[in-house]
């Protein structure tokens, strides 16, 4: 076994990824927490899709439920044209295709293992022969710039957080998947190490040809590496489209205020309001009709009382908002 | 002598059976009343260690410091321990970083702020309580008379940092210090308390020391920012100044590095390397092994600031030419 | 950065231990006792059985009884050495069998979840409502006495706890994300629990089980002591003890050798144990 | 608050129904048929069948199960092998007994626990801190029956200042407070109190030290808190958990005094207990159990809801 990289099917207009109305919803009757509601979107082959949003809106439970590693209360899968679970693509060729990087670059790897035997745990595990899996570990190691003679037999506790989270890249990439998953990769690094890495996965993806769906609380790190953005609140998706036209002409009044609370970087033109007030709320009482309408500046009448349906702005771009009208391309 | 914190040549040392840590190495400031100096750093850069420094809050039985720090006239470093008792909270007061944590559990937020009240100024409890209502009302929080009641794990992340804050103003310090008091936060909320705290400083007129490794926070509140590295002020200057001329190659390096608007598709720069071993440092420039424009001479000694106090100046023999960030 | 040899965890530890010098000769004294348990018909002088009448309660140096004789006159030396067999056995045996039992149960119950993992716990809650020593003593109570009901009673007491600490050090690194990558990359539970999930855990379970010997030693004795656990005339630290007190008003000092056996062995491996923890942990 | 209490009440009422099936099944483990288990052998044979008849002998386990839960919900926990009698009025005065020994044993372990692991987290790493250490480990792991002895061999036998034997100078079961009885209790309190002081100590010290090493501590040490104002935070934190320690123990004191009793033949639970063992008088053994250990069940309810009550994040 080679554990070659996998061909493409359905042609590059086929989406890689569609996520159709996926749903967790957590605890029992009385007290749910809906941490995902009805959430759908699609990642395009070749392309990087960045979810933004605040603590609680459910991006990393997304990330999860795509992933299988807990299951939804409701939705559906589908990659490559193809449906995840049973009758479609099996859960475990699927886990072949798509990887995933966390936050937290210590916890990531098993403290007990060289980083060799963290990158070449999955290889082995779909029966790739010893010396493969060396060889494959090797060349890894280098794809992530580290050298493999210096860092193959080393463990985690020696590493540098920028260093951990290099060999947890390289794990990701070991069975060649298509499709790579960061949540928050670079949100617990240094500034200077943070770019260091982004560096690195723009790199990557060009190299092995990869998707990635890329999670992060940081506007500044999904407008840099993104192609297109997710905006989540509350378990829902508020906008999506293509990076600049959604940074540039933001259509749900959430965009707006997230984007305006950025600190502005010029010393001359400081903020001077705060775009929005209070904190986001408990997912476990979530607010009828739009759940953002509590804190929105615009907020109207039939907010409290419907649920806004995605609004079309442009052929791309959408929002979940009564107010977003569709501008003539 | 008039400034309301006056610093030279402090190190902070941390010392234990095992090796002694050098994490603050001559650091020199000084701080007007009302003026917001930013301390700017990556981990492991001593930047809290400096300012827990000027509370002595440091582990007492490990720490070791040396070099000149006067607050509000009072000697820090010298001064008893139940001199300091007295400043802390009273003259001097601090925000953390995780409201979470750095408040009790079991207490609630009235409790926690009349005791700062009753402690320093002798008050009767119905005072402290009228006194920890306006404090609410200061920072914002609605429905004070309930939120005094409330236990820290039962009000939102912003909610419990506005609690600290008021905390740390109840007896009306001289000088706040602010640990990346908006780091845990989430965006909406930081620029909230970043907006509160700014307009706070101004009506209160407290001279305020920040500490975070966002530059865009720093941009948002600083007047001056000093940029550390390894234990040193490697640039200090007016915010203008250094976020836009920036002197030492570390902090080029580090706005560079920083991804904002308008970065998209370019590559971003970044510093190689990691931080050295606080254990264990270079004899000359502690910057020089990751330096794009080092050489020799960079490692024979420890380069000075130059300039004078309060102009911008950087700790570095080359001083590369300028650089638009 | 410099380029040490890399250094994996056990040698860490094994490097912190060999710096506590409490643990290390703490495990001395064990293995000091263990090897004389092992030799002990090379050791010791006399039969542990054969007493005489007109030899009873010799005082300590009397000649050829070092350390005197019992109520039987049997040579305490040899009943001490001959007794350590049976009360380190007695006390070990049940600790290493609820290790592997209750190690295993907590394994499963804190990485399988569901319904399997809420049952063994629910269970594990029944014992718990007992105090150790009852529940020791009502099993062997109505079981009777003899060395394998005691066994079994005291197995039965550690099984509990050591499940509790299991299932809540597996759960605790079941939701780490190394775990989390390791099922993303589609290994089965088998090869995880193999590769990822045991050897985190083991380590902190073993370290409370050899924590648990030193309450085994007690209480096993303690059974003995009682009658529930060795018969006579097998020499059995509490058993000795419990006979012997008949003995307090003219040789007190005999009368305490049993004890200060169990009281030395007991605080040894809690020493051993309290050492391999810090090591252990990798905090330090 | 209300509706805490009654859920961990609700949650406890399984766990007690749980024990005292094990205590049932106690005379179904003895070996031999459970009938010799609850009569004399000499027993003649109609009596035989009537106790047979009444206890459903020859019922399935669980009616016997529900048949037994019944009667001993009434009060009637059996006769007693040995003595014919009876087990209730023994087991009460034998329950006061043990009650008053585990209390005087707590009222001397838990103040000294609380002392020396307090102090030792406080100033860890110093030689108090050391000493302490060194303390709890020597109180957890001395077999305190033979402590028991050693106090005797000392105090009765060498010194001959404390008796040695029983709860009162008549020699009568029954335990009232003044000089006579106090000196009959103190050795047996004292031997009985150390392993509650080890283990007391040892959870302080981890407590008090964590809880010194928070966050928070910082932020009171920042606000100019004095020792005074600080220890009132450390109190409060450190309670609902030491509360829950020495609840915990308590129980132990009540089900661990076996041995102790023993030792100094205290007419409590565990003498009857040690007698029942040896005349092999299984429905002493198993009413004794069921008392002691629905006894437990109850403190450990009480700990949960003194626990809710001091902490905060804990009512819910």
């Amino acid at each position: 076994m080679t554990l070659a990289p996998i061909p493409d099917r359905g042609g590059p207009a086929q989406p890689l990824l569609l996520v159709k109305d996926l749903s967790k919803h957590f605890g029992k009757s009385g007290s749910v927490v809906r941490a995902v509601d009805g959430v759908s979107f699609a990642i395009r082959k070749g392309e990087t899709l960045g979810i933004v949003g605040e603590s609680g809106c459910g991006k990393s439970t997304t990330s999860r439920l795509i992933m299988g590693l807990i299951d939804p209360t409701a939705g559906e899968v589908i990659f490559d044209g193809e449906h995840v679970g049973p009758g479609g693509l099996s859960v475990a060729e699927f886990r072949r295709q798509v990887q995933m990087v966390f936050q937290d670059s210590y916890a990531s790897l098993n403290p007990r293992l060289t980083i060799s035997e963290s990158i070449g745990f999955a290889p082995r595990v779909h029966g790739l022969s010893r010396e493969a899996t060396n060889a494959r570990v090797r060349d890894l190691l280098a794809a992530v710039g580290l050298e493999p003679d210096q860092f193959a037999q080393r463990y985690p506790h020696e590493l540098s957080g920028g260093q951990r989270q290099r060999v947890n890249i390289a794990r990701a990439l070991a069975l060649r998947p298509r499709l790579i998953i960061l949540d928050e990769p670079v949100s617990a690094l240094d500034k200077s190490v943070e770019a260091q890495v982004l560096n690195l996965l723009v790199d990557l993806k060009a190299e092995f040809g990869l998707s990635y769906l890329f999670i992060s609380h940081d506007l500044n790190v999904v407008q840099y590496i993104s192609d297109r953005v997710l905006v989540m609140y509350l378990g829902r998706v508020a906008e999506i489209g293509p990076v600049d036209d959604l940074y540039a002409h933001p259509s749900h009044p959430y965009t707006r205020a997230l984007l305006a609370s950025r600190p502005s970087m010029d010393p001359d033109h400081r903020r001077t309001t705060p775009p929005l007030t209070g904190d986001p709320p408990n997912p476990v009482n979530v607010p009828s009709g739009c759940r953002f309408h509590p804190r929105c500046a615009q907020v109207m009448p039939k907010c409290s009382a419907a649920e806004p349906e995605m609004v079309k702005i442009n052929a791309d771009h959408q929002a979940a908002c009564f107010l977003a009208e569709t501008v003539p391309a | 002598m008039s400034n309301l914190v006056h610093v030279r040549d402090l190190t902070v040392k941390f010392v234990s059976r095992d090796r002694t840590v050098h994490a603050v190495n001559g650091v020199d400031f000084d701080l007007d009343q009302g003026e917001v100096l930013c301390i700017l750093g990556e981990s492991g850069s001593g930047k809290s260690v400096t300012l827990r420094a000027l509370m002595r809050l440091n582990p007492p039985t490990r720490t070791v410091m040396t070099g000149t720090l006067n607050v509000g006239g009072q000697d820090i470093i010298t001064a008893s321990d139940r001199e300091i008792e007295s400043i802390r909270g009273r003259s001097v007061a601090m925000v953390f970083q995780e409201p979470m944590t750095a408040l009790d559990p079991v207490f609630t937020i009235g409790q926690q702020i009349r005791e700062t009240v009753i402690r320093h100024e002798g008050v009767s409890k119905a005072d402290a309580h009228k006194r920890a209502l306006e404090l609410l009302d200061l920072v914002q929080i609605p429905s004070a008379e309930r939120r005094l009641a409330a236990y820290p794990h039962e009000l939102s992340g912003g909610l419990r940092q506005r609690a600290m804050i008021a905390i740390a103003l109840s007896c009306r310090p001289k000088l706040l210090l602010a640990d990346e008091p908006t780091t845990a936060l989430d965006a909406t909320v930081q620029i909230q308390i970043l907006l509160l705290l700014r307009r706070l400083q101004r009506e209160l007129g407290m001279g305020v020391i920040f500490v975070t490794h966002d530059l865009g926070v720093a941009g948002e509140i600083a007047d001056r920012i000093a940029v550390m590295y390894a234990g040193r002020f490697v640039e200090e200057g007016a915010v203008r100044e250094v976020m836009r001329h920036a002197k030492h190659p570390y902090t080029q390096g580090l706005l560079g590095a920083t991804v904002h608007e308008g970065m998209r598709g370019k590559r971003l720069t970044t510093i190689i390397g990691s931080p050295p071993n606080l254990a264990n440092l270079p004899t000359g420039c502690a910057f020089a092994p990751r330096c794009p424009s080092a050489d020799a001479a960079c490692l024979e000694a420890v380069p000075g600031l130059d300039g004078a106090f309060g102009a911008h100046r950087a700790r570095c023999i080359h001083q590369p030419a300028e650089a638009m960030a | 950065m410099s380029t040490t040899r890399p250094e994996g965890y056990w040698s860490g530890v094994f490097k912190r231990l060999k710096r506590d010098k409490l643990t290390l000769i703490c495990s001395g004294i064990l293995l000091l006792m263990l090897i004389v348990m092992i030799a002990a018909p090379l050791i010791a002088p006399h039969s542990p059985y054969q007493g005489s009448m007109i030899r009873r309660l010799k005082p300590i140096g009397f000649p050829g009884y070092p350390l005197g004789t019992d109520e039987l006159g049997r040579d305490m030396i040899a009943r001490l050495i001959y007794g350590g067999r049976l009360s380190w056995t007695l006390g070990i045996s049940p600790v290493v069998i609820a290790f592997t039992i209750g190690g295993m149960l907590g394994i499963i119950a804190g990485y399988a979840g569901g319904w399997l993992g809420m049952l063994i716990m629910r269970v594990t809650d029944i014992f718990y409502a007992f105090p150790s020593v009852l529940l020791a003593v009502a099993i062997s109570g109505a079981l009777g006495a003899g060395i394998f009901n005691a066994v079994l009673a005291l197995t039965l007491v550690f099984i509990p706890p050591i499940i509790r600490v299991a299932e809540s050090v597996t759960t605790s690194v079941r939701v780490l994300d190394y775990v989390e990558s390791a099922r993303a990359s589609g290994a089965g539970a088998f090869t995880i629990v193999r590769v990822h999930v045991l050897p985190n855990v083991l380590g902190p379970i073993f370290v409370y089980a050899t924590n648990l010997i030193s309450v085994s030693m007690i209480l096993a004795s303690g059974l003995s002591f009682l009658g529930l656990g060795t018969k006579p005339p097998e020499p059995e630290w509490g058993l000795m003890l419990n006979t012997l007190r008949t003995a307090i008003y003219n040789q007190p000092l005999i009368a305490m050798l049993p004890g200060v056996c169990i009281f030395i062995t007991s605080i040894c491996f809690n020493m051993v144990s309290d050492g391999l923890r810090s090591a252990m942990d990798v905090r330090n | 608050m209300i509706a805490t209490i009654f859920r961990r009440a609700l949650y406890s009422l399984p766990i007690a129904l749980a024990v005292s099936l094990f205590c049932f099944l106690l005379v179904h483990i003895a070996p031999g048929d459970p009938i010799n288990a609850i009569l004399p052998p000499d027993a003649p044979a109609d009596v035989v069948a009537q106790v047979k008849e009444a206890y459903g002998l020859d019922k399935p386990l669980p009616v016997q199960f529900g048949i037994w839960l019944f009667r001993v919900l009434h009060g009637d926990l059996g006769r007693s092998l040995a003595t014919g009698r009876d087990i209730w009025p023994d087991l009460h005065s034998a329950l006061a007994n043990t009650l008053v020994l585990a209390a005087a044993a707590a009222m001397i372990g838990f103040p000294l626990g609380t002392m020396f692991g307090s102090i030792a987290g406080a100033f860890r790493g110093s030689w108090i801190d050391r000493a302490a250490v060194v303390l709890a480990v020597a109180g957890v792991s001395v077999p305190h029956y033979w402590l028991g002895m050693v106090m005797v061999v000392i105090f009765s036998v060498l010194l001959n200042w404390l008796p040695s034997m029983g709860a009162s100078p008549d020699g009568s079961g029954v335990w009232a407070l003044d000089w006579g009885h106090l000196s009959h209790i103190v050795l047996p309190a004292i031997t009985l109190s150390v392993i509650p002081m080890g283990i007391v100590t040892r959870t302080l010290r981890g407590i008090v030290g964590d809880i010194l090493n928070q966050d928070f501590i910082t932020t009171l040490r920042g606000k100019g808190l004095r020792r005074g104002g600080l220890i009132a935070h450390v109190v409060k934190n450190a309670a609902p958990q030491a509360l829950a320690v020495m609840g915990l123990q308590l129980g132990y004191l009540m089900g661990g005094s076996i041995l102790v009793e023993t030792v100094f033949a205290w007419p409590g639970t565990g003498l009857l207990l040690n007698n029942a063992i040896f005349q092999r008088d299984i429905p002493v053994l198993q009413a004794t159990i069921l008392v002691l250990s629905m006894f437990f069940v109850g403190l450990n309810l009480a700990v949960d809801l003194a626990q809710a009550l001091l902490d905060p994040r804990m009512r819910r």
